[in-house]
């Protein structure tokens, strides 16, 4: 009876630590890792389309994704990719890390973490994009808030429900892409 | 719109900041092709496939019953409880038969079929209908495909009825008035039947182009007030098997003019009887067409226990007559408990929470119609749903965080 | 800690009990109590109104409601009225055992159930009206489902949302409306 | 429509079934008026009373806190988080700012104020506005009354704004570009804040019709990169009262044309700050007016943890900056299953249950503004909320059943 006491506790924990996992994401326009111009309003309408920048071509840095564990699976809030995700993991939603579910939309603006990779130590830009279009997933809920801040500093803001960028403005979850390479952490702590 | 005439807030600086944070470093030795944000789309819909309706979120969640996986949701706003997803392979096209409101829960109600590519799971386009679907709680044989044209919702007020709608022509047909009867059991093309409230089945068939041609009526099999037929029923070709309160099976045969009535058989003997056996739930009735296996979920208790879950799924030769066997419940409290505390199936923990947490019993079951079925379960109040061996049982897997509630489940 | 697996045992069972406690309503117009004419069609249009019918001025027998414990408690679903009640207790809601909360409308089609008061152990039509017109109360959900029929036989069904003979077909909650006496039981079982 | 031509169920035997099974009885001694079903009115709103939204259902549920009771509710369709009812006494009116689809989740959005009367709690009239208002999981300052007559919405697509609804004339009258800035903080009948992204605070002053008239900024305040202010804040008149991340409390005095600055003070000292303790949640931070009372919610935690719940409540009297109080937490978890179990209150197993089951701790606190004030908290993922007496801590009763899921509450 005494593990059971552990999972209430468990539990009750993951109850306090899992209410701002239903906060909402916000991600600052995948725009800027391309070296676009800085987006004076919070939407850079120029921006739409996938969250990624730059020509298809591109070869980037890649991260080394043999990680057994949590840190390694992208259903996992503990994926390493997740260190500044907020919101449903699309992974478990019918996506991927990098693809959203079925029937979705790609947000056309995200924020950007930075997120070091346990199997090569190196710290990498992850866009988070949000899916648009259906309804809440609701699995996999998952919420880091380093760095976080509040609305009027708008692309470190996680509450924000991104879709309102997209064309349908449901919120359904969230993906990982990266991005390129980072040489320091952000500054917000 | 007006533009505050301030000056607009430092975001120049802040830019600043980012660039020095966000800095890109020079390429290094692994290199691969830049990532990119894309959609998925479905694989090909597999036999283990199963939709699972969520009552709060209002949509339903496509499961992959063998990896456990989500592969796609596709919403379905409702009043109560959502309809399951109606899917046709030769069109490549799935249907959801939907209710909203243009203000939330306010405002004008309309009525509408959604088309969704079954690829894609993207919206193509809608048919608006004119009638009301019908809106309960546990929905069966609410909407369902009439052949591969038609589907057949249907409705409650002003009258029971059923609204016919033409998928090839994306057109509402007609309303066919059925006072006193329920449901659509799907038989042919052109043809559905529905219970009735004088214990006959009625046969109503369409013309080429989905408009009432003929109705005919089977003999009385059953007594509303002594022993009624549930509304969940398992379909095995022309036939359907409607099971009774007190757990008497009713086979009516459809492939002749007039619905024929096949005799009853009772599911329990004497011994269950006496332990009082008998079935109950929701959508407690599943029949695997090529086996003639017959699943019912089964509870001990009395008149008004009809509703209560079950803490077995009993199994019949259909042929025979014979029970065959016995299923016990997979603890899905345990399952849904389980995966929000982040225990994963396999692990001591979670046979533990197995053996601690008693199990809150089936309401419903669907099963697969392939070679090697499986049998899908659930409570309707538990966001997890049970995945066993449809050939003896076994309990193989749960699909979790499915949801907060639903009656119902279905096999695409 | 022997309790608490009672309690989860309890809870279980309740799960269990309760899940038919979402199913909904659904009652014979009130209508027929005041031996109006018999409706042909699930909605007689006719019944428009609230759910009992009548004179306003006519004076029935009284049932005692001087009862202790949940029997005599409008908010348990044990109370004595709630014998074929099937949804959110208005009581709970901001109504009471025979009025809708603020804002809603009374469903003018009910289902009449037969309940023993056990105060003066006399039999009484209950008319169960569904409240209409805002969203699903969700507090104080129950069931009983003896007598409930499929369907097919619609004034025994309590699965129907019977709101959907009202303005609104959104439910909200039941009352139990006391419109006379009963000399026997139904003969559903 | 067509009319199926079989002969009509037999419906009249059953009436006779029914007419012998519901036979009146002839009136017997204990008579009273016929009973009649009817719609209750809300009493006149107590100081006590709270509004608790609710994510899953979109609603806002009105409880007594003195009684514990449901008073009534009011829908609130949103994207997110439903934006809580602001109540006009003096129009006796209560405005939901609301945003729907012409299909459930799909379909054309449209943004809108609901208006209900305030003793019927029924639907009078909508404001249909052309700005997308804000949607988010915490919401703070992104409706409020400016005044009685307009409503500000917080906008944030295509561009963080204010929209300015007159309830008056029911029209929308302007959208005020703040870019860079943040949420709606009424002072007056005609001047609302905001808090900027360069640390300052504007205020914008509208004309009597509603339109933008000027701006004022103030000093910059506080560090968005070192430590910036949570959007959850207390109003007392003319001054709101900000709380940074690491417990730096910011009052900002409206009174002046220009917003005046006053110095800073810390919430903790260095006992609190070596034990970690911080401010954080969701809506964490309210005040009481009168009696100057600042509540906020407290944590041990750093950087990063700002929305995690807290275990405790900590009181300051403001003229003097002294901590005055510290409130626990009650058992929130207990309250919430203890009222899915059935068990009340004041029995021995709630008590055991708050002893055995840990407690989630408080995201979200509101004080009511009379001279016996209580303070409402919530967990933002439990359907219960506490009733403190705020002038000491004491748990006064739980408010149960109170939907699955909500950061914010509002006492009317």
């Amino acid at each position: 009876m005494r593990s059971l006491d552990e999972w209430l506790e468990g539990r009750a924990r993951a109850i306090a630590r899992n209410t701002s996992r239903r906060t909402f994401l916000a991600r600052l326009g995948g725009v800027l890792a391309g070296g676009a111009a800085l987006p004076l309003l919070p939407v850079s309408r120029s921006s739409a389309g996938t969250g990624s920048a730059g020509p298809d071509s591109a070869r980037v840095p890649a991260p080394d994704e043999t990680i057994t564990g949590p840190e390694g699976d992208p259903k996992s809030c503990e994926y390493w990719r997740h260190c500044a995700i907020d919101g449903s993991a699309c992974a478990c939603c019918g996506g991927s890390s990098t693809t959203c579910p079925p029937g979705t939309e790609v947000s056309p603006v995200t924020w950007i973490g930075t997120c070091r990779n346990p199997a090569d130590g190196k710290e990498y830009l992850i866009s988070y994009n949000d899916c648009c279009g259906k309804t809440f997933c609701g699995r996999c809920l998952c919420n880091r808030n380093e760095g976080e801040r509040p609305e009027y500093h708008w692309y470190r803001n996680n509450d924000i429900n991104w879709c309102a960028g997209a064309t349908s403005q449901v919120y359904n979850c969230s993906i990982a892409v990266v991005i390129g390479q980072a040489t320091e952490r952000q500054p917000e702590k | 719109m007006r533009t505050s005439p301030s000056s607009p807030p430092p975001v120049v600086p802040l830019f600043a900041l980012l660039v020095a944070a966000f800095c890109l470093a020079a390429p290094l030795a692994a290199e691969a092709p830049r990532e990119k944000a894309s959609v998925a789309t479905l694989p090909p819909m597999g036999a283990h496939s199963v939709w699972v309706p969520d009552r709060l979120t209002l949509h339903n969640v496509l499961f992959d019953g063998d990896s456990g996986e989500v592969l796609g949701m596709v919403d379905s706003p409702s009043l109560i409880t959502p309809k399951t997803p109606l899917l046709v392979r030769s069109r490549n096209e799935i249907y959801s038969v939907d209710i909203a409101h243009s203000r939330g829960t306010r405002g004008e109600r309309v009525d509408f079929v959604s088309v969704y590519d079954a690829t894609t799971l993207s919206f193509k386009h809608e048919i608006v209908f004119p009638t009301q679907s019908g809106s309960s709680n546990t929905s069966q044989q609410y909407a369902e495909l009439i052949g591969e044209r038609f589907i057949g919702v249907f409705n409650q007020f002003p009258n029971t009825s059923v609204a016919i709608i033409d998928l090839v022509e994306q057109r509402f047909v007609e309303e066919i008035v059925i006072t006193g009867c329920a449901g659509v059991y799907p038989i042919d093309a052109h043809r559905f039947a529905s219970l009735c409230g004088d214990g006959t089945s009625i046969a109503i068939e369409l013309d080429e182009s989905g408009s009432y041609k003929q109705l005919s009526r089977s003999a009385p099999f059953f007594d509303v007030i002594e022993d009624p037929v549930a509304m969940s029923a398992g379909r095995s070709e022309l036939r359907w098997t409607f099971v009774s309160f007190a757990g008497q099976v009713h086979t009516i045969d459809y492939s002749e003019a007039t619905p024929t009535v096949a005799a009853s058989w009772s599911l329990t003997d004497e011994a269950d009887q006496s332990d009082r056996w008998r079935p109950g739930g929701l959508q407690y009735v599943a029949v695997h067409r090529k086996s003639g296996r017959l699943f019912v979920v089964m509870h001990q208790g009395g008149p008004g226990s009809h509703k209560d879950a079950g803490p077995e799924v009993w199994v019949w030769d259909m042929a025979t007559q014979q029970r065959v066997s016995r299923f016990e419940s997979p603890n899905l409290t345990a399952a849904f408990l389980g995966s929000f505390m982040g225990v994963t199936e396999d692990s001591f923990l979670h046979g533990v929470l197995n053996w601690v947490l008693p199990s809150g019993g089936i309401h419903t079951i669907a099963v697969s119609q392939d070679e090697s079925p499986v049998l899908f379960v659930r409570n309707g109040m538990l966001g997890a749903v049970g995945v066993l061996d449809a050939t003896n049982g076994n309990s193989l897997r749960s699909l979790t965080e499915a949801g907060l509630s639903g009656p119902t489940l279905r096999v695409p």
